[in-house]
């Protein structure tokens, strides 16, 4: 399984906003082509379900936004850099997040589901990746980096 | 088919046909009638039968009770042909000592005690000492006899098992032979007192014992074939037919050749069940819901059979007292019996009372007695124990419910799908089964589920209602994600709530949804419209519980 | 119950146990020794009852065939019920003008070729052409009329399924109202050629009239009935009796009355699967249970009753051109009338040789024709419809046997139980299932349980000897395990083998062995004495894999 | 589930042997009263066939030698140091063992089998507590530390 199965370079930006409500829009507002039964406005009630229960900042400048939606035809990501950092994302470390990786998946495939999950969050841990995608500034170097796994 | 055969049949054998189908669906609801009243079933189709035959509206004649007698001969052979399927091997090596001499005290206490009273009130009523002595051993003997059929009716109605319900299917199945041994002796010695010329104690004897061995050898016989072709046929509906054909072949010669009929489709069930315990099971089971609508006819008829019209008003005065000697002799010998064999308490207290029932047999011996005295004191003869038959069929069921009820042997005997049906979802669900809420961590359900024994968790909102289940069939998927278990929760590894139930669902529902549904389990929710989690419905335990119970039910039966 | 009744029965009832009871032992081994020679049971019935009846060796005599009459209508009561309930609505919305077009096809097509064939010969062999006319008008009504019972049998034995399977059922139900309205024309205008004075064609329309809606009115009102008791009486087992009483009320109503039995029987089958399609499977499935022994006993009379003996030779000369212009009609007719209504090719094809069977209501309206033309002709006319109906019993079913078989519906029809029967553990056994080996580690095992779909998975030994399985009931525990996953490996967590299967053992057996220890899943070795893995069965597969062979067969019979 | 419950101050002992045979039989022969259904060689050939799959040097101067025996009537375990140490343990990380965990449990009891793998090894996961056992010179003291979790 790999990362660029799940996600294309239009669906990574480099974010303006400041706060968590608005840079998770923009991340949201590229994902209008992820399903044809599924609304972007749909997609981010179903983001902020989730994050009502417990913050998807992972700590490290991460956050890992997930939903599963039973229309989507296959799992789908959006990734979003703010070099400013988001302080309002509620971090388990409290730090201000600088990667957001948004993933979804349909209901049925929970095994992609987890397994892209891990996998992303596996890449980013690593400290030198974490800080080349913060400081890439280039959605396509961004890209990259991801999806290849290394600097 | 001739033309002649046609129009006869038009004439004669079509009402047939209506009078079992209006015998079988009236027979039906007062049966439904007389459960609701909390009175054996097996009473409403007697009851029906009176009121439609013979004492009753006349609608079923003496021509179509004479075309039904063959089929009265099959049902009867179901019948013992069923409780032989009872008579284990162990039951008699466990009872057999105990069982036999509370049968002889029970017939014997029956035939004491209606001899003397009756032979008594013969005198008293200005018959000749002879006459008297005559008529006390003649209806002392037949006084004996227990019928099977009413009784272990209202044994299989109501499910019973236990000590008491193994007596009285063995006494009944083996009473007929004892009332048979005692008559031939009795009617021999009457014979000498009213007419010297009649036929010898050692005739009679002989006869009775050819009627008893006859069915006996017959059966085993019958037995064996049998088994060897069951353990050829194995799909059992196509060996319902050869079974059916084999006991018609018992029955059919054991008229023939004049051996009891009872004994002989008895002692086939006995080898039978003897043969191959384990096989022979769904064989009885498959006669059993075969024989159904059987039972309603028989019993609708036996009751259309029964007459009390022209009774003399002297007749009476035999009637009574032949039915207090023959319920009180059959208490007190039992009684006497069962402590002498040092039997079970139950037995002491209670077997006498299933032992009211009378039918054929005793009818039977009464025509063969009435043919022997002849003239006025023959009929008298028969007309008493028609009277004394119709009052035992219909007050000995109740008390077989009495007895059984009183030793606690009801509802013992219940099958898995009987249970099952008795309870509700919100009885047999585990409400403190682990609950994770929706913002549970990975590492956390890990750890519960690592100590609890569900496969199962049901997944509530902060409000406790139902959102999702977590199945290891689904969680396993995340074994593989080192890493995340800090940040994942249950929300994000459930899977979306297949069904639900309520507490006041039916157990079967709930159960036949899991199965239609292939799951394990089913979440159990307060209301059709509130998703409130009540608790969960396992598969594994619900059958557990249901197993266990029937366990102990059948420990409490078997003492 | 007087002495009369008692001696009459002695003398003339007890043969017909015996009888019964022969009729249904030998019928089944007949059917059993059909079966094995491939044709169908039923021909091994008739067959048995041809051999003991009045062609062969004259056991069951005609005062015991009368006497079974009764017996013989509630059979074909059942049988018409059984249709009943093969005909739901969608058939009827789906097919009904099909197979309305294909009934007149056949039926009128028989009646042309065997009314002219029948006249040409009769002509030929010297009868004036009144009579001639007459002859042949009668012998085509009669030959269009085909027997239910016989030919439903066969599809029932070999479980078919499909629109072959269905066009049969619901012609088979209808064509005898067809044969009643052509005889009653057909009788009238032949009556008219013989006898100038015979009733008309009014009356005798009329009294069709009578016969066919006195029989609908009948069963849906009997119907609508039915289906309200059984909505109260939930109980299968406590239904049947009540099923049986009214299904032996429309019989009896049904020939007090006159009117058509089959029909009349179907009609309420028919209403009650409509009524209640879901509730009443579980009413005609303990009804076919019930019914086994009645339809050995039914066929095997039927075959007792056939009688060929005192024949004329020129008798024969009208035999062999009946059968042969009312086959060669029913197949050509069946194969126009597909083309005219569309009908899929398998009706086209292979429908007519479904429609040879012949019996009761041929019989019938020979005796009316017989009894109306009087005389030699009359004797004539029944002699040889019985002699007709001999042949088409015997050859009938095979060639229903032949057409099911060449339109492949043979087997469709077939249940879980069925389809579990005919395959071994080996062939239902996934091969490639996930396998550890003993020192496999944790890590992996997570890795691999993570990605695979199964819920247990064996755990061998170097050698690929099965020392123990994985369960996720099991595994589960040890999930808390953080920091063991490095250095416990499958010997550590693996539970013992429960029990084997081999290759060979019945999927059956698995089954029933997974069921008793409430297995999930039970690992197949190479041999009794050999550990080796061969694969793992897994139940929740199995169901899987039985329920869509079950899907796959219905689509293919549904087309 | 404390590990006081499973072992017993009688079966912690210091061991003299210098091979893994040696020291394994010190420590069976110390556990004759797990069970009347159990010998002493049973109970050391199932050791040794759980050895042959992979050893259960897991590092760090640690051997955990686990069995499920299906006689047991309760988990049981027996400790033994050595202050010089195994060399032919077959560690993972190739280091002599110092300290041998026998843990032995019925065939039943899955869960508390895995626990008390899972207690002993995080209690000797800490470095301090490892030091303090191997250099301990006494049963009693061994005893405490493991019991108590802390030096």
């Amino acid at each position: 399984m790999k990362v660029s199965d799940y996600l294309t370079l239009e669906h990574v930006v480099l974010l303006t906003g400041t706060t968590k409500a608005d840079v998770l829009d923009e991340l949201v507002s590229t994902a209008d082509d992820f399903s044809k039964n599924i609304t972007i406005e749909e997609l981010r009630q179903a983001i902020w379900e989730r994050e009502k229960m417990m913050s998807t900042g992972i700590g490290q400048g991460l956050g890992i936004p997930h939903v599963r939606l039973p229309g989507l035809p296959d799992a789908a990501m959006a990734v979003g850099v703010s070099q400013a950092g988001i302080a309002d994302y509620e971090s388990l470390d409290n730090l201000p997040v600088h990667i957001i990786v948004l993933i979804a998946a349909p209901q049925g495939k929970h095994e992609i589901y987890i397994r892209l999950l891990a996998k992303v969050a596996n890449v980013l841990k690593q400290d030198d990746i974490r800080k080349a995608i913060a400081e890439a500034g280039d959605p396509a170097e961004v890209y990259r980096i991801l999806t290849e796994g290394k600097v | 088919m001739s033309p002649e055969i046609i129009s006869s049949v038009v004439q004669t054998h079509l009402p047939v046909l209506m009078v079992i189908g209006l015998a079988i669906f009236f027979g039906t609801i007062g049966a439904k009638i007389f459960q609701w009243l909390k009175i054996p079933q097996v009473v409403g189709y007697i009851a029906i039968g009176v009121i439609v035959g013979r004492t009753g509206l006349g609608a079923i004649d003496d021509a179509t009770i004479k075309s039904l007698l063959p089929f009265n001969f099959f049902a009867l052979g179901i019948i013992g042909f069923m409780i032989g399927g009872e008579l284990h091997r162990d039951v008699f090596r466990k009872y057999g000592r105990q069982f036999f001499t509370i049968l002889f005290a029970e017939g014997i206490g029956a035939f004491v005690a209606v001899s003397i009273l009756v032979g008594v009130i013969a005198m008293l009523l200005g018959q000749s000492p002879g006459v008297s002595v005559a008529l006390g051993l003649v209806f002392g003997a037949i006084s004996s006899a227990t019928a099977p059929a009413a009784t272990v009716s209202v044994l299989w109605e109501y499910k019973t098992r236990g000590v008491l319900t193994t007596a009285v299917f063995a006494i009944v199945a083996l009473d007929d032979a004892l009332a048979l041994i005692l008559f031939s002796v009795a009617a021999s010695i009457a014979g000498k007192f009213v007419n010297p010329d009649s036929t010898g104690i050692i005739e009679t004897l002989g006869h009775a014992g050819w009627e008893l061995v006859g069915a006996v050898v017959l059966g085993v016989m019958a037995g064996f074939i049998l088994n060897f072709v069951l353990r050829i046929v194995r799909d059992p509906e196509k060996s319902l037919a050869f079974i059916i054909g084999v006991m018609l072949l018992v029955i059919g010669s054991a008229r023939v050749f004049g051996f009891d009929l009872i004994l002989a489709a008895m002692t086939l069930g006995v080898v039978l069940s003897n043969l191959a315990p384990r096989r022979s099971r769904e064989t009885f089971h498959v006669v059993e819901r075969f024989a159904q609508p059987i039972y309603v006819l028989f019993f609708v008829i036996a009751g259309a059979r029964l007459h009390i019209q022209g009774m003399h008003a002297w007749m009476w005065v035999l009637v009574i007292p032949y039915i207090i000697g023959r319920s009180a002799g059959k208490i007190i010998g039992a009684n006497i019996g069962a402590r002498l064999a040092g039997a079970a308490p139950v037995l002491r207290k209670y077997l006498g009372l299933c032992l009211f029932s009378q039918a054929g047999v005793a009818v039977g011996l009464s025509i063969i007695a009435g043919e022997k005295f002849g003239g006025d004191i023959g009929i008298a003869i028969i007309t008493i124990i028609a009277a004394t038959t119709f009052v035992a069929e219909i007050i000995g069921p109740p008390c077989v419910k009495l007895a059984v009820k009183a030793a606690g042997e009801i509802g013992l005997n219940v099958t898995e799908e009987d249970l099952v049906q008795t309870y509700t979802a919100g009885e047999m669900m585990n409400r403190t089964c682990p609950t994770f809420t929706e913002n549970a961590r990975l590492t956390d359900i890990f750890r519960t589920i690592a100590e609890t024994d569900a496969m199962s968790y049901p997944v509530t909102d902060a409000d406790g209602k139902l959102i999702g289940i977590i199945t290891l069939e689904e969680l396993k998927r995340s074994f593989s994600a080192e890493g995340l278990t800090d940040w994942l929760v249950a929300y994000d590894v459930m899977t979306p709530v297949p069904d639900t139930v309520t507490e006041q669902t039916g157990l079967a529902e709930a159960i036949t949804r899991m199965r239609e549904q292939e799951l394990e389990y089913l979440p159990v929710v307060a209301g059709e419209e509130d998703a409130k989690l009540a608790g969960m419905l396992e598969l594994r335990a619900v059958n557990r519980s249901i197993s266990q119970e029937i366990l102990r039910r059948q420990r409490l039966a078997d003492g």
